[in-house]
């Protein structure tokens, strides 16, 4: 097999990914997409590592695989638990909440236009609470069968 | 090449086969051995379909397939469609991929078609990774179980879910570090080899009792036995995530469950139990090459009977112990069987280093020990049974702050 | 040997593009690639045009294409095909994950990527990293996401994962990544075509092993060998995060107004 | 209920020893009992009966409450008196009289149809308290089956024939239990 074409396929195929990740990082604004987004870039570039410690033989690439994924979990872990303390502040997982935290002098971002929802809203049958007479339309008490 | 495959696909056919009829028919012993254990008789009517024999209910796990086949098959109208769908196919193809790597014996010799070496009866022989493979499609079936209380839209679900999801990760841990002192043991973290090893120096469970008793608990509660069946705990949770599932759906689900149940088994016979080697000879000669046609046989049958009685006991512990409450289950996972774990590793690890030439004997004597002393430490210092009292020194706001 | 090169030694020497001459990046495939595919990742992003969701799901599918098409071939057709099928997987996985509305089912479409990059792995005979990478970022990293997702996530569909920061920044991201990607093809492409002698490593041997039963053995012997002081820093590096994240946890559940965070993040202006 | 509430008394549970603090001494216990279950239920000590093969035994007839009957007296002719306290005792409403005037001496009215709804009964048993004469009595038939709702309505010759058929297994409990003769 020809190793020359495997790292040249494996390093397009890691930069894509990297590539993509940055698109998703830079685009979304739920947080936790971004960090998944950030992961993805990780993944990029174990796969570029991976190729090239197999192209020259040794195993340090796969060494630095390794500890990717370590930092990954250190970084998931300190990630996740602060994205649970900011939902908890402000119930939303949007970055764009706490852009107060930007540089001075910089202009508040302010959403134009919000689209529609494409899928519709359905409305789900409910059940009455407890304790209350369930109030049945004439139609339906009519069709009820009575015991 | 195409003999290799040949191979493979034979093996893979005799072993979904197998599994299947396995999970099928355990699924009946656990029903005789709860009605026996509840002084009952347990399912003793179905037999061989239009004869009038009854053969002790064998014909009931044909029975239960067919109906399962023939319910409706209700999707509810709340439900995330595509994954309400995906999650029970995952979870049971994550379950049975395991099994890629688990011998299901030792090797047959090479009488057929001019062969010279013996066949190895496992799908994939040699994965150098086989015990870091199973943990990832153990951790591949999490993604059925959360995913299936998720699109069903229900908050028993979602609950049952969740809890699941929280469970099967934090006793993925003890787990690990059970089987790491086996592996350190064996050097390998190929199922056969730990198997080889263990033929030479004694059975792991005898060696290791600590790792052994981590390994079993952090398994029950892996494949969601009684004590720790918190994700779908009936009364609890109407049926937990798989409430909303019907028909052949459920039925994926619960032979899923019962696989993992065959493969806790499994490993516990094999990393812990010497796999199919019998003590005496019995089992011929484990360093030999080629073996004939009895004690290939004889292997066989000695794991299978090992795993029989390791499930046997699984089912009569169902009905033996209270289930845990959540959060006495997630102590005894991070402050019991975490610790526990660690010191077995350490005390395994050192032995293996610095005592390689110590007796059997010894080697036991340390094993059993280090089980004794810091068994009794962990119940001085930190009783397993979490008190359920409230706690009526305090005022409802000190304990929780919501109120 | 690739398509690109496959074309132009067959088409006519006599070709009519002498601008081809002059502008070689033009003349390959993979420009053409990379164009197709930023603009369908473009279209597929949320935040537009509905129809245009299908157009970009087909350029962005061209665009894979004629990349796959211009880079160099193995020489071995089952190989090729077994490639392109474990990275494909990851790239249509990974371009879905980041542009579906809902966060859940970009988790799950990122598991799926990880399950084609850890399939690349086990190809380059790294089958350790490929069960490791599902065992532990499909297993639990990606799992503890799902989690917190299902947690804090308000039902249905929210406004900003359907928005992006305006109209600017998602062509802008698409042009650099473009041009990133773009650059990094033309680069390797212009790698020298003769493979350097691999240089074996001193502890760890050769990659002729490296698949073989003693793979684990050497993967353990360089890990726990050359790599030892990095292991114990990467083990006090994950000590740190678990104490950090639980005194975060605990730090943050201090008592406080269920509004006051929401008004002081508002009022800043 | 509230933890601080004056009126509950807590009971201090007695602390575990070492042994139950380590809970496998427990767990061999339990297991031992779930043993002991397994083997007495596999040598067949078993409480269930197998049903078609072997009858359950009904250790009380007299206070089983299955079946109606209609009892006779001694000439044979049906004991009631058509006072309809069963059918206003009923709480399911399950039976239907019709009384007219007796032709006999010994009492005003009779049942000239006598219907119970048996899917309808509950067997409670209110009926058989209701009876001033001891008319009505619940058999210890259980195995009550139909194959039509209609075949499940009784009526007055079907229910004197339930009698016929449990007279000797079961006397009327007028005699056994202290009622009136």
């Amino acid at each position: 097999m020809n190793e020359m074409a495997l790292l040249q396929n494996y390093l397009i195929v890691g930069g894509l990914l990297f590539a993509i990740g940055l698109i998703g990082f830079l685009v979304r604004r739920n947080m936790i997409v971004m960090f998944l987004c950030a992961e993805m870039m990780l993944q990029g570039i174990s796969l570029s590592l991976v190729a090239f410690g197999r192209f020259h033989g040794n195993l340090g690439g796969q060494m630095m695989v390794l500890f990717i994924i370590t930092v990954a979990a250190c970084e998931a872990a300190i990630a996740l638990a602060l994205i649970l303390m900011l939902f908890q502040r402000s119930q939303t997982l949007d970055i764009a909440f706490w852009q107060n935290l930007r540089e001075e002098g910089q202009p508040r971002f302010v959403d134009q236009q919000i689209p529609e929802e494409i899928e519709d809203e359905r409305e789900w049958p409910q059940l009455t609470p407890a304790g209350v007479e369930p109030e049945l339309d004439l139609e339906q008490q009519r069709h009820r069968t009575r015991v | 090449m195409t003999a290799i495959i040949l191979e493979a696909l034979i093996k893979i056919a005799l072993l979904i086969g197998g599994l299947m009829t396995a999970a099928a028919y355990f699924v009946l012993l656990e029903r005789r051995i709860a009605a026996w254990i509840q002084d009952r008789r347990g399912p003793n009517r179905v037999g061989m379909p239009l004869t009038k024999l009854r053969l002790f209910g064998l014909g009931q796990p044909l029975a239960d397939g067919v109906k399962f086949i023939f319910k409706e098959e209700y999707t509810p109208a709340h439900v995330n469609k595509v994954l309400f769908v995906a999650a029970p196919i995952l979870i049971l193809a994550a379950a049975l991929a395991a099994f890629a790597v688990i011998p299901f014996g030792s090797m047959i010799p090479p009488d057929w078609f001019g062969r010279t070496e013996p066949i190895k009866l496992v799908v994939a022989p040699g994965v150098d990774v086989g015990m870091i493979y199973v943990f990832a499609l153990s951790s591949i079936a999490v993604y059925g179980v959360i995913l299936g209380g998720w699109a069903s839209n229900n908050k028993y679900s979602f609950l049952g879910g969740l809890r699941s999801s929280a469970q099967l990760i934090a006793y993925e841990v003890p787990l690990g570090l059970g089987i790491l002192a086996v592996v350190v043991a064996a050097g390998s973290l190929d199922l056969e080899a730990i198997i080889h090893a263990q033929t030479t120096q004694g059975w792991c469970f005898l060696l290791q009792p600590l790792g052994f008793l981590v390994f079993v608990v952090a398994a029950f509660a892996e494949a969601a036995r009684l004590p720790f069946d918190l994700p779908e705990c009936e009364q609890e949770l109407v049926g937990g995530y798989h409430t909303e599932y019907s028909g052949i759906k459920l039925l994926l689900f619960l032979v899923a469950e019962f696989l993992h149940m065959i493969t806790a088994s499994f490993l516990i016979v094999i990393l812990f139990m010497g796999g199919w080697h019998l003590p005496w000879g019995l089992t011929g000669d484990p360093a030999a090459e080629s073996i004939g046609w009895v004690p290939a046989i004889v292997r066989i049958v000695a794991l299978a009977v090992k795993i029989i009685a390791v499930i046997v006991f699984f089912m009569v512990v169902r009905w033996s112990w209270p289930r845990f409450r959540f959060d006495q289950l997630m102590a005894l996972a991070w402050k019991v069987m975490l610790p526990l774990g660690v010191v077995n590793f350490v005390v395994m690890a050192t032995v293996e280093q610095f005592g390689g030439s110590l007796s059997t004997g010894v080697k036991m004597a340390i094993g059993w020990g280090t089980f004794v002393l810091s068994w009794v430490a962990i119940a001085a210092a930190g009783p397993l049974i979490a008190d359920n009292r409230a706690r009526h020194d305090l005022h409802p706001s000190q304990i929780d702050s919501q109120v | 040997m690739n398509l690109a090169g496959f074309l132009l030694a067959e088409g006519s020497e006599d070709a009519a593009c002498a601008w081809c001459q002059s502008y070689p990046c033009l003349a390959s495939l993979s420009c053409w690639g990379i164009v197709a595919g930023a603009l369908g990742l473009l279209l597929m992003l949320p935040g537009g045009w509905k129809r245009g969701r299908y157009l970009g799901v087909l350029l962005g599918c061209a665009g894979l294409g004629l990349l796959a098409a211009d880079l160099p071939w193995f020489g071995d057709l089952a190989h090729q095909v077994f490639f392109w099928l474990l990275a494909g997987t990851a790239l249509v996985a990974a371009v879905i994950a980041i542009s579906v509305r809902s966060p859940i089912y970009t988790a799950i479409w990122f598991a799926i990527s990880l399950l084609g990059v850890a399939g690349l792995f086990l190809y380059q005979e790294a089958p350790f990293l490929g069960v490791v990478t599902i065992a532990v970022y499909a297993g639990a990293i990606v799992v503890t996401f799902l989690f917190v997702l299902m947690l804090a996530q308000p039902a249905g569909h929210t406004v900003y994962d359907r928005v992006s920061w305006g109209w600017l920044p998602k062509p802008f991201a698409v042009i650099a990544a473009a041009a990133l990607t773009g650059l990094m093809t033309f680069a390797v492409a212009s790698l020298p075509s003769t493979a350097p002698i691999p240089t074996a490593d001193p502890i760890a041997g050769d990659t002729a092993t490296s698949g073989a039963p003693d793979h684990m053995a050497n993967l353990g012997n360089t890990l726990f060998g050359t790599h030892l002081v990095s292991v114990e820093v990467a083990g006090t590096l994950l000590l740190v995060a678990l104490v950090g994240a639980i005194a975060i946890v605990i730090h943050g559940k201090q008592p406080q107004l269920p509004n006051q965070g929401v008004e002081g993040a508002r009022n800043d202006e | 209920m509230k933890t601080d509430d004056p009126e509950i008394t807590w009971v201090e549970e007695p602390e575990l020893g070492l042994a139950g603090k380590m809970y496998l001494p427990m767990f061999a216990q339990g297991l031992t009992t779930t043993f002991k279950h397994l083997k007495n239920s596999v040598a067949g000590k078993t409480v269930t009966v197998s049903y078609p093969e072997q009858e359950p035994q009904i250790d009380a007839p007299l206070i089983y409450r299955g079946v109606h009957r209609l009892n006779k007296d001694e000439q044979g002719r049906v004991k009631c008196v058509a006072c309809f306290l069963c059918a206003t005792a009923c709480p399911a409403h399950c039976i239907d009289i019709i009384g007219v005037e007796s032709p006999w001496e010994d009492r005003e009215k009779y049942p000239e149809s006598f219907t119970i709804d048996e899917l309808r009964c509950i067997y409670c048993g209110m009926c058989e308290e209701a009876c001033p004469v001891d008319a009505i009595e619940l058999t210890s038939l259980y195995n009550l089956t139909g194959r039509s709702r209609e075949e499940m309505v009784f009526d007055k010759e079907k229910l004197l024939s339930v009698f016929d058929e449990t007279k000797d297994r079961e006397p009327m409990q007028s005699a056994g239990l202290g009622g009136s003769p």
